[in-house]
């Protein structure tokens, strides 16, 4: 069954593999999904301690910032892997992003502090930086406030803390502000994955340290928003393979009209095309994970679109096969699904994507 | 209790479709409440439209084809689908109709004097509300193979077993029956019978299965010794999937009336206006192909109305209008998720400038059912194949 | 099995159904086509003239014209059976174009004569007005001289005279030209559907005689050219439903592994898909031919979007479902999917149209 | 005949890839003729490429897989995947490539000593061109069931039957052919035979069957009475079955490799870029989807490649690649059909304001036939449902 085939040559992407196995043997993904979600919260902190735990937070972090320093290949079967089983916190927002955004950083002290917590999982530093539509947000610091609204939050009312990209002047500028500061006002919304995700305003909020700014902060923002997209590939690769492993399960053993769903020609066929969805899905996740660095960024963009448009695509055709059954919410069908289309429409929806990747190819 | 004022009874037939449809129109827009057009909810229960449903119980329009003789409009199918396109286009809300569709139109042909004179007037009064009791854990599709049973005791049947996906049990109080009353028939089709059985008997069992959206819709329905009296047995004895399969007639043409895409691609061009989309020719593109099959979609339901329409009765090939009808639907909902783009993260309805919103979720998900459900799409293909194209199966 | 189910009360649609059977009983479709195409023909004078006989050439002209004034509906079932009988002849671009472009003109005896003979099957008049692309060819008429090059002429070869559209000053004039008009060249390409199309140059060619000019001009193209659509669309989808029900034959009959091919749930539903296919093509053909008249430039461009993409696609499904022989040029229906390819192509391919469609819809 | 100037051999499986790589592409762009570079035709005839074949066979690198001791260069899988990438990067033709790519294989597992000797070094002098005489007019994708037969009479075999689909028969010399030695056999895979026959024997009539493109690909070879002498079988009698089906190998990726849809993707490139169709967002989008999809494609040929690179041996899975790849084939050349617009209507090649050519419709024809060939799509279907998905008959 289709899986991200990456080399292994010391075993440590097979810890990967058996820590998170062991880790959602305990918190059941489903499980917590329905549970956060009645809840409306933006996430579970009891598995995002366990992630923590086991190291996932940090994961992408160097050793400097007590982070493991593993690459590519291990982010990719470490996020593909939380997607077979659908521990839906909001790992690549929420660990992934701002991790990989401080790593990318000129360090200091500050800095290091800041990225060892969000990896011990004590820190929860959501990135302010996008708009109501997934655009850079208008957020401005003049005279040392901030000001201006963010969307589409990930954690929002769990945060420690937030990274606010904020213009000053025309020059991009990466403030740390406590999530206690005054002026700052979180309003959640329910998203498709069972997680909220707020908008989050800023009014004349006094401006904390100063991480970064310019150039340097803009080529962070850049590495990091492919390294995110990356293991939101990984994860949908992930959904798609196991959503497909549940439907020929459940088709295999469904009997209708005295035979197994599975055995009609017209079902196997449609298995097979989305058993190929999977396949190709996971094979440019494996592209992206060891593409040399030089062509990364187009192998991410490649990996992201099909990996999305596998998964929902999966995940619909899954919910077809499942009859009535899929049509409900107890059923974990519909689970990979709503997480399929939220994690799709992170970051750039495939059809957005590949135009990125064709522009860049068409400029070269 | 049916103490409604006089309904207002001609014979529509005799008039043109324009006409039927100007008068029908009039009355419906000044009467149905403005706070029921174009409910988010596909399936509102009972209670949510009350008000409707008495309305046009008074009026005596809510049964369009039961005979006027029972307090319907004794509509033939060319007059039923106005009643239908004017409906939707006035974005009316779905009742509770199991009792008008289903249980009236079965006891008009096949019950006895005494059923239709207990039964039809407390469906009309909304006394009695509705639901139906077909499908079973493992006869989904292969509806033949259910194992509910009804066995005879003096004057009684008990009943015990299982329903599921029963729409809104909840919200109801009848239930009409299939049940299995000859275990050792030949072929399972025949040892079926319809039985009438009220909900709020002993032994019955409801419990919700909320859907995608969360809602509950669906019910399963546990019957464990419910005792129904044998007069409440429609037709005869193990003969009731014959009923069972007859009542559907020419109503299958509306499982591809164009409604349900219709307002969808409008939630679409809701926010596709106001996300500026129309300006990217790539959306322009995909949005076109989208309204044509809308567009085709119509003439393909008008080309199978006509037949109605001179009086003529439908084949299978109108089921190609629920294909082409709910596969649309679907990707209509999913090209609306497309133009959200980073949006389609939310569960809740996504704000529009002027202050609406669009039901861009709702819908994505809401669409997923009707290729599932009254015939899975799969099902559909296999009788068109048969049916349609004779094909053979060796 | 579809058809495009027009209202026939007094029996005319019947007769003329029977009539075409009766021609492609003589005519047969497929040899003829292939004949044509080895000879390097642009059309078939013997089949051409059973069309003229069989008064198919005369059917949009009205009666002051030598015409049987027949309507939409008459060209409609006219053209869905030269469809199904893959008679190949290019009559809606050198019968149907040329005849109600004339006849939406401002008739004058020379202008009745010239439909007449048209009808007649002895005028053969294309229209020089498309350059390379499709667009209005750049044809100038200045001082008398016709100068310019059109493009895509059916019948070139054939022509007994030609229609010109040219610009003089800013005004579109129409110009009746004969055949052997001096300055006039033509270089025949061989087209898919096996009748040459010709490129038509004129070098400063003496005007003939001018038809018409300016808006009125202009409005009896516009008419021609929504007719000239709405008899390629009902030819596409007399195309399609016949190749559907070529293939349903094919595969009912065809064994492989001790079972008809069309006994494969796989392929049920592939042919199916194709009927349903068919039967849009037809209803929406059904809607343009019966259309109140301010509806049908819109049920015209729908009609011929829908029957060009349902003949293509049932065409292309029919050459896989043949297995081998489908990629044979001894097999009928590779010369189905090319006459769908041409008449497809043939005065605006889908995506045109329903651009078109939804340009003029939001206009309104 | 074999004075062809001594080979220039060597280890190469002990050269990286990357050695191998330039080695190879600096020879064969030096070497192979430009006029048969990126040819129109898919499959010219041995005529049409003898040049470049002979010089292949003079530097000892026609055949890529054969051991260097029958003359061929012995490359392992992933050297084999670097030399057929090449091949394709540098537009190099095909050539008549039945007795490289089938014959001889067959021959050098299953052949005795004599019938290599005197077989294999034909092949690459070109004096024997080989063709496939496997499908029958009722067996094509149901091989089992063929019925040419071959009837033991002394020293030889008399054949009688039809074969069809027989690639390039009319320029070959030599069949490899399947014939029914047993029709009495318990399974219709028993009793068939791999016989070598040569097609200048009396009794072989072959007849050409032009294609969708008026091309003379393929022939139906007739025989009647032919008489083969019995050493010309492969392997035992009524064991040829098993033989047919193990030539293929780690060869089937091939079936999969990107270079069709390149170079038809660049085909559309070139006729987007003269008519102006990157302008129109609307074609970028489609474009940009067909170019991810042979990014993709490419990125799942290295996923099975690197699997032979490393050793390995390849499963049924494999053929998701030819799934994919004749159906993106096909979807490039319908839209370049597309982007021709009204020109679509040509059966020559578009001219481009540069002076060069696309043939769209050479292309959008050739494009029908790989989903059908080389095992139909639905039996690839079939195949991977029972084999890597593991779906039950019942």
């Amino acid at each position: 069954m289709p899986l991200i085939q990456l080399d292994d040559p010391d075993a440590t992407l097979a810890m990967l593999r058996d820590s998170l196995a062991a880790l959602a043997a305990e918190a059941d993904g489903p499980a917590t999904f329905r549970r956060r979600r009645a809840a409306g919260a933006d996430l579970d902190p009891q598995v995002w301690r366990a992630l923590a735990e086991a190291g996932f937070l940090a994961l992408p972090l160097p050793e400097d910032m007590g982070g493991l320093a593993l690459g590519r290949p291990e982010l990719t079967v470490a996020a593909e892997a939380l997607g077979r089983s659908l521990i839906t916190e909001p790992y690549a927002t929420l660990a992934v992003f701002p991790g990989t955004l401080l790593a990318a950083l000129p360090p200091d002290e500050h800095l290091r502090d800041l990225a060892a917590g969000l990896g011990r999982g004590e820190a929860i530093l959501p990135v302010l930086w996008q708009d109501a539509r997934g655009r850079r947000a208008p957020l401005a610091l003049t005279d040392d406030l901030l000001t201006g609204t963010a969307h589409l939050v990930a954690g929002a009312s769990s945060a420690t803390g937030f990274l606010v990209l904020a213009a000053e002047g025309g020059e991009p500028v990466l403030i740390h502000l406590p999530a206690s500061a005054p002026g700052l006002r979180v309003v959640a919304r329910p998203g498709i994955d069972g997680a909220t995700l707020a908008s989050v305003s800023l009014h004349d909020v006094p401006a904390g340290r100063v991480l970064a700014r310019g150039a340097a902060l803009e080529t962070a923002l850049t590495q990091a928003i492919t390294t995110t997209r990356l293991a939101l590939a990984a994860e949908l690769a992930g959904i798609g393979a196991r959503a497909l492993e549940i439907t020929v399960d459940y088709t295999a053993n469904r009997v209708q009209f005295g035979k197994t769903i599975a055995s009609f020609q017209a079902i196997q066929h449609r298995l097979v095309d989305m058993w190929a969805e999977a396949e190709f899905a996971c094979s440019a996740c494996l592209n992206a994970a060891t593409a040399p660095e030089g062509e990364v960024a187009q192998a991410v963009l490649a990996a992201k679109a099909r990996a999305g448009d596998s998964a929902t695509a999966i995940t619909r055709k899954a919910i077809q096969l499942h009859g009535a059954m899929g049509f409900t919410d107890q059923c974990d069908i519909g689970l990979y699904l709503k997480r399929a289309i939220a994690l799709n429409a992170t970051l750039g929806q495939p059809e957005e994507l590949r135009l990125a990747f064709l522009s860049a190819e068409r400029a070269a | 209790m049916l103490t409604q004022a006089m309904p207002e009874q001609q014979d529509w037939n005799a008039l043109t479709d324009a006409e039927f449809r100007a008068i029908f129109r009039d009355w419906v827009d000044r009467t149905c409440p403005a706070h029921l057009r174009f409910m988010r909810k596909q399936r509102p229960v009972f209670d949510e439209v009350a008000e409707w449903y008495h309305a046009l119980a008074r009026k005596g329009w809510l049964s369009p084809v039961w005979p006027q003789e029972w307090g319907g409009m004794g509509l033939n199918a060319a007059k039923h689908i106005v009643y239908v396109e004017e409906w939707a286009r006035l974005g009316c809300p779905r009742i509770p109709d199991h009792g008008i569709g289903l249980t009236g139109p079965l006891l008009i042909e096949f019950g006895t004097e005494e059923q239709k004179a207990h039964f039809l007037p407390r469906i009309l009064s909304g006394e009695h509300v509705w639901c139906q009791g077909y499908s079973e854990p493992n006869a989904g599709s292969d509806l033949a193979s259910l194992r509910t049973s009804a066995v005879r005791d003096g004057d009684e049947f008990v009943i015990n077993g299982q329903k599921i996906w029963t729409t809104l049990a909840h919200c109801a109080n009848w239930i009409l029956l299939l049940a299995r009353t000859d275990k050792e028939a030949a072929k399972p089709q025949n040892g079926i019978t319809v039985l009438l059985v009220d909900l709020t008997s002993p032994g019955v069992v409801v419990r919700t299965i909320p859907n995608l959206r969360e809602e509950a819709d669906f019910c399963e329905v546990f019957f464990d010794n419910v005792r129904v009296p044998a007069k409440n047995v429609v037709g005869e004895v193990n003969a009731g999937w014959a009923l069972a399969k007859a009542v559907l007639g020419h109503e299958r043409i509306f499982l591809g009336a164009p409604s349900r895409p219709e307002y969808a691609l409008k939630r679409l061009e809701l926010l596709a206006e106001d996300r500026g989309a129309f300006g990217d020719a790539a959306f322009r593109s995909r949005y076109a192909k989208l309204r044509l099959d809308l567009y085709d979609l119509g003439s393909a339901f008008e080309r199978f109305a006509k037949v109605l329409r001179e009086g003529g009765t439908l084949g299978a090939d109108v089921s190609v209008l629920k294909l082409f009808c709910t596969e649309l639907y679907q990707r209509i909902t999913e090209e609306t998720l497309a133009v959200a783009g980073e949006e389609a993260r939310f569960y809740d309805d996504l704000p529009l400038g002027d202050g609406g919103h669009v039901d861009a979720m709702n819908l994505f998900l809401d669409a997923r059912a009707p290729a599932i459900f009254g015939g899975s799409n799969e099902i559909q293909r296999n009788i068109l194949a048969k049916a349609v194209l004779g094909l053979p199966s060796r």
